[in-house]
């Protein structure tokens, strides 16, 4: 049964209005600030390139650009070795049904946790006086304190922590339509527990793991409230970059760095889009 | 079928084998022995038990209790991977990933063997099931009787003592199915394989097997030759599940020669002697609808009148349902072109050679329940 | 076929022990802190209910509960009251492959958008020389121009736009799941376009629905950045509450807020679990 | 079936409706008449328009081109809500949220009947199916004969002109199937409703139908009543389809009264007259398996000696396949308790009554294509 096209398209306008009027405009406009000149501590409204020309001359920019892009690159590995196993256990379904549920309320519950309570737990955690290091120093097995806070490790263990569930979700779901009778053909033919998973379960929930990874790395690659609150400032990545233009008024600045950010996040979505396409079996 | 199969004594024994899930008894003290070379079928309804005993034979699921021995070795839990048994699986579960030629070698490549070998094995078993030059095809791009020929290859290519066939045709349309019992057969022939299979139709069991055993409710009800189960069925289930039956309850009043008289609520019907059948016992008579003559039957031994109540056209017969009194029949009459047809509403005789109808117990269960060689 | 129980357990291990280390144990560390004192700008370890004692009989702290289910029920509401239709649409699949693609873009892509980028173009928006304002004033429709930013409408707008990919998710997962046949019986049964579709659509993805404010209120319920950007310290919600105390080194304070805000995450998920298993169908 | 079923005149009209899918043809150009009060079948493999077609009437779809007429009035873009039709899906849809009440009850509710009339209405539909007292129950506390019976009383409640069945029964297991059938026959006849179902099971549309109109690839091949369609096949697809049948190509060698004399690889046969056959003309002798008799079989006019190359039980009968030479028979005997059997490798006489072969063209397509009353 269809519905006629004008009644449907009369369903589609408050959501199109609204990403129209607060997404597409918004940004545009936006961005058009990076075509203005920021000079003395105001925006000059003249059509020039030059805030581009001083992005990409200052070496700063590329260091930014380049710990963002490992950020990423590392949080999404970390995110998916640890969340795979994860999926797959909750696929085998050994667990009985009370220790899953206990399982997956542990697993999605950062969800609940508002990020900025979650971070400030980190903050007593890992810092030089927290439980971490008093627990290794009473063991005797550091001296000094471990720097864990205000660093890449302190940031990359959080968003690992926080993007869990995102990464679990979409291979958990790629799983769940996995043919188990696949698995009892190999082990029928011949396959032992390894080479059934290299062989049979690995290669076809690879769209799966793929899913997690746009997900992890895009949103690892925005990541905003954790390194501006764990990294101490030392954690220099685009967001925070965007944010301390804009705060300090120079928005073309800012507007250039966001329409980087734009464009290695676009660019990440089509390079994962690209391997999913050519997955078997998809 | 194959009467002349040779007999090498018992490859698959199952003894005494239960299986539970969770509260529900799947499987109930199933035993039975199958043959070397033989095509064995378990047949039965679904939720019956019959896929769980393949799946303990294959060493899938492991019973509760009773064991099964492969060529005289006791299986204990021997993971399927070590067992001399591959499985055609009821959805084929081809890998979806590779190729039909990656599909075939899985299992050689699982022995590691070296390549040459793999690739004249896998030739020479795509040519067994008639797919030579589709090697190279993804799994998607074949049709439905391909698909359930690279699983039967992928199967076979391993050389197992027993092939497990779980439903293997039941996603196949009418005619194509046909076709491929016939070519099963062929197979299961020329390989000398033993073959055990599960299917819920009965038409494909007595096609296609040397012994059927029936299953419901996990529980074996009768193990035997195609002829022997639908002739003489132990038990009303196996009576009605095999083919159509007329069942008539009633109460023995004697004997004469070979068959006995029973008296079925006004009507009295005669059937071949049992020998266990005693005078006054309650018990069924079981005939089957083609073995009913109607309109010139009066001059059978127990011939009686009946109202035709409805008729079907089946093709090859046309099927009547008649009024005797109490007693209601179903009889199907090979039909010609030409032949006479009797109306809804006509009166007929009918009735038929007492030694074509058996007795049968009346009550639903099997007097030796359990059943098996 | 399933693996050993060992070998699974040391699969989940890694996920288990981040679970652990990094979300409960600090977690309870700092919830730790509400029942510590703070005075005189330092962190007192007593152990008192005192700072729960404070919260309670704040009048201020209801304002700021109120303000925050407030908000998280008008912009759930919302939320839903927007995707709705576009779920339905399409589900229906009257566009066009073409036409679909270019929506579910539009429609997903603020996750490839970092929040800050989104927030500042909002800023432009509906700032009181914002676009909105300039055109409506152009057009003659309003004299003064209306306050758009650093209040609640700005921070719902926002909000409602974010989660509608979150929304759209679960509904249109839902919907997929839909015999379509169903739609077709009640036709054949003479039921109308209206009538089929309160009689067997709505019913039928009200799962769907349940699932999607389950997500849109726990999200709303502890967002940060935007009330913190847009709301201009005019929109105190819990998360900011959190924020705020933590940032005057009143970690009592921040953790019993953060204890509330947890507390009514936990109760908004069972009340709406409790609708979804009353559900017809499930 | 009810020979005397009351004719009404054209109720449904089907006038040369053609239906795309994109590139693809659903249905070509297809005609034909229901009669008012008539079962009618429409009967095909899977994708062969059928349904389509169904979908059609029901107004689901839209013809590209002609038109469909129920009781006279053409429907044209009518929808389904304001046709004088109802329809049993396939998989039911039946709605899981509401009870069985609710369900039968939906499309009064629609028309905005009061209560009273709602209540009475829906308990007799449901003791018109043999389902009182189940009023209560949820959708999935039924097992799939009695949702089965639910789809029916929710879609006859309604007092139709016309219901429409798209393969009602396909998701039945075979003796619940085979009860439906019986069932579904009493309904109509006692209703004398318009039944037109949709199937891919020959022997369900021979058995429930008064007439069958066998649908291939879009093209209604043959309109007819079952036992016309099964005995006169206008091509080689219906006779196919329609059961088993040995199609024999050859060429005409001259014809003897009634019959006519075919030279297929040296053997000669004979079947009956067609009257458009001509002599040197290439064409098919069509003969059922039931139809041929072996062994005693020397004295028929076109007996000729075969070997026996396999051969199947099937219950009621022992399917041979013989071969005479380059020609390859399908024979299905009778089998009789102690009835002699043949075995593979023997040579066996066979042949066949010629007035039990009939003719149909060589080529696939049918002579005038495209079929109708």
């Amino acid at each position: 049964m269809r519905i006629q096209g004008t009644l449907l398209w009369g369903l589609l306008a408050p959501a199109l209005g609204l990403m129209a009027l607060f997404y597409v405009v918004p940004l545009g406009v936006y961005f058009l600030n990076s075509f203005h000149l920021f000079r003395d501590g105001r925006i000059i409204p003249v059509w020039t390139l030059a805030t581009y020309v001083e992005f990409f001359t200052d070496p700063f920019s590329y260091r930014i650009i380049g710990r963002s892009l490992q950020l990423a690159v590392i949080v999404t590995s970390l995110t998916i070795l640890v969340a795979y196993p994860v999926a797959y256990a909750l696929h085998t379904r050994v667990a009985r049904p009370g220790v899953r549920a206990a399982l997956a309320l542990l697993l999605f519950s950062p969800l609940m946790v508002s990020v900025v309570v979650r971070t400030y737990g980190w903050l007593i955690l890992l810092a030089n006086q927290g439980l971490v290091n008093t627990l290794l120093r009473a063991a005797r097995v550091i001296e000094t304190p471990l720097t864990l806070l205000f660093n890449m490790p302190g940031v990359v263990i959080s968003l690992t922590h926080i993007f869990l569930p995102f990464a679990i979700f979409p291979m958990y779901s790629v799983m769940g339509k996995l043919d188990l009778t696949l698995k009892e053909a190999a082990r029928d033919l011949g396959a032992g527990w390894w080479d059934t998973f290299t062989h049979i379960t690995l290669p076809l929930t690879m769209p799966g793991v793929v899913a997690a990874a746009l997900i992890c790395f895009t949103l690892s690659l925005s990541a905003f409230v954790t390194p501006q609150l764990l990294g101490g400032g030392r954690v220099q990545v685009l967001p925070l970059a965007v944010y301390n233009s804009t705060v300090e008024i120079n928005w073309p600045a800012g507007a250039v760095a966001g329409l980087v950010l734009l464009v290695l996040s676009i660019l990440a979505v089509r390079a994962l889009n690209a391997v999913i396409r050519r997955l078997p079996g998809v | 079928m194959a009467p002349d199969a040779p007999s090498r004594g018992a490859e698959v024994e199952v003894r005494a084998i239960t299986k539970r899930f969770g509260a529900v008894v799947a499987v109930r003290s199933v035993s039975f022995v199958i043959r070397g070379g033989e095509f064995f079928s378990l047949l039965g309804p679904s939720g019956c038990g019959k896929t769980t005993t393949l799946r303990v034979i294959g060493g899938f699921e492991h019973a509760d209790e009773g064991e099964v021995a492969i060529g005289g070795t006791p299986m204990g839990r021997t993971p399927p991977n070590r067992r001399p048994t591959n499985m055609v699986f009821q959805r084929l579960a081809l890998f979806p990933h590779y190729t039909v030629f990656e599909n075939v070698a899985f299992g050689l490549r699982m022995k590691r063997l070296p390549e040459e070998e793999i690739r004249q094995r896998v030739g020479e078993a795509l040519e067994l099931v008639q797919m030579p030059g589709l090697a190279g095809r993804k799994i998607s791009e074949l049709s439905g009787g391909q698909q359930q020929r690279v699983a039967l290859a992928r199967a076979l290519v391993n050389r197992p003592r027993v092939l497990l066939l779980d439903e293997p045709l039941s996603s196949l349309d009418l005619k194509l199915r046909l076709q491929m019992q016939e070519e099963l057969k062929r197979l299961q022939r020329e390989l000398g394989t033993t073959f055990v299979s599960v299917t819920h139709d009965p038409g494909e069991a007595l096609a296609m097997s040397d012994r059927v055993g029936v299953m419901d409710s996990g529980i074996l009800h009768q193990v035997g030759a195609p002829m022997e189960i639908y002739e003489r069925p132990r038990n009303r289930f196996v009576a009605n599940f095999i083919g159509d039956a007329n069942l008539i309850d009633g109460v023995v009043q004697g004997t004469d020669g070979d068959t006995v008289a029973v008296r079925a609520g006004g009507v009295v019907v005669r059937a071949r002697r049992a020998g266990w059948e005693q005078i006054g016992q309650t018990l069924t008579v079981c005939v089957r609808p083609e073995r009913i003559q109607i309109g010139a039957a009066a001059d059978l031994p127990n011939a009686f009148r009946g109202r035709v109540e409805d008729w079907a056209f089946s093709g090859s017969m046309v099927k009547y349902r008649l009024a005797a009194g109490p007693v209601r029949l179903h009889a199907a009459v090979p039909y010609l072109n030409g032949a006479p047809l009797f109306q809804v509403g006509e009166e007929v005789a009918a009735g038929w050679d007492p030694m074509q109808a058996v007795l049968v117990p009346t009550e639903a269960a099997a007097p030796g329940a359990g059943g098996g060689p």
